[in-house]
């Protein structure tokens, strides 16, 4: 399946993209993204945190992925 | 009643007053952010804030009204900016109204609390001789 | 940095908050006291504001130096009215400007409550059948 | 010896003047004021409470009252 991922503040500098199209195999979850995020970006394990949000809400890790997603990284947030 | 916005554009204090401004309002209580010139005795030349702007309106809404469930409070307004900001400028401001006034005080600490640790927005420190996300590494 | 106004004309909150900006503020905590429509169910018409005004300004003074002594603040303003005041109207701003928020929330608190508790300023309500000065019976 | 008498709010309401002067025996204590004013003004017992200040300060009972002191009944405030 297609998701959309979208990448912020420094996961934005290390994905190189704020936008670009993800492939997953059918009935991923947010863990699978995470665990193959983290093997093409090894350098994402280096924050101090990093939230996975879908479309538009904060993602438990077993939360089951679909086609057409937006799926966006949520490193540690600092507004305010 | 909230009002929620993500500016480009340099916040408004007395608009956020008047919209909480209320007859059934004792109190209205104010936070606003100020852009500071010094993090850990580094000298702040100007920030840059980032945000998913969909999530981040859609979670500030949900703050406002877990505070309107809370706190006896009346109306509430988030306003936050985005892009750059120069020293002194307001990356948020929060005001908030109630009956009394210790509602006030708590729901927009509340606010600003929670804003700080759920709200998809990201922010830059420039400095003369480089720039960091705040907060990203440990 | 203390500013410190009995004032007999309408409050203006952006100069309280343009006294206490500075470039080494994070936070800046405002409150705002507004006139209520009701007080124990009564509807109230107006209120007047009376001070004993030497005094009164003594003790803001002294209760801004005692919250610059506690809290880690920069700079706080203390407007106060005195005279008549429609529904809507602004009885006293408070302005608290901080390195940090918490410290600005806190002194800000702080100043109203001890405000409210020694600063020689009486309120009247006035309702459509009568008037009352608050807090003078048990 | 003569003071200055400052009455605010319900006090003013109830000795009729914000401002006149008062006369007591030299050496008197702010007690001895207090009651001195219960006996001329018995309403200003039913008030939640009554503090008094001395030149612009909040004054103890035992405080002793000289020539010109300027003294203020203070009724519950209510400012803010």
């Amino acid at each position: 399946m297609k998701l959309t991922l979208l990448s912020f503040g420094i996961a934005k500098d290390i994905t190189g993209q704020r936008f670009r199209e993800w492939e997953m195999p059918d009935g991923a979850k947010v863990a699978g993204l995470r665990a193959q995020l983290a093997r093409q970006y090894p350098i994402l394990n280096e924050l101090s945190a990093l939230r996975i949000a879908v479309n538009s809400e904060y993602a438990g890790e077993d939360m089951a992925l679909k086609e057409g997603d937006e799926v966006a990284l949520i490193p540690p947030v600092s507004g305010g | 009643m909230i009002d929620i916005q993500l500016l480009s554009t340099p916040l408004d204090v007395q608009h956020c007053i008047d919209f909480v401004t209320s007859d059934a309002a004792g109190a209205v209580n104010v936070f606003i952010g100020t852009v500071r010139n010094s993090t850990k005795g580094k000298r702040v030349v100007r920030l840059e804030f980032e945000a998913y702007e969909a999530m981040a309106l859609l979670e500030m809404k949900n703050i406002a009204r877990r505070a309107m469930e809370k706190f006896q409070v009346l109306k509430i307004a988030i306003h936050h900016r985005v892009g750059t900001l120069q020293l002194g400028g307001a990356p948020v401001v929060i005001a908030v109204s109630a009956p009394h006034r210790h509602a006030s005080f708590e729901a927009c600490q509340y606010v600003i609390d929670t804003l700080k640790e759920t709200v998809p927005i990201w922010k830059k420190e420039i400095f003369e001789d480089g720039e960091v996300w705040v907060a990203a590494h440990p």
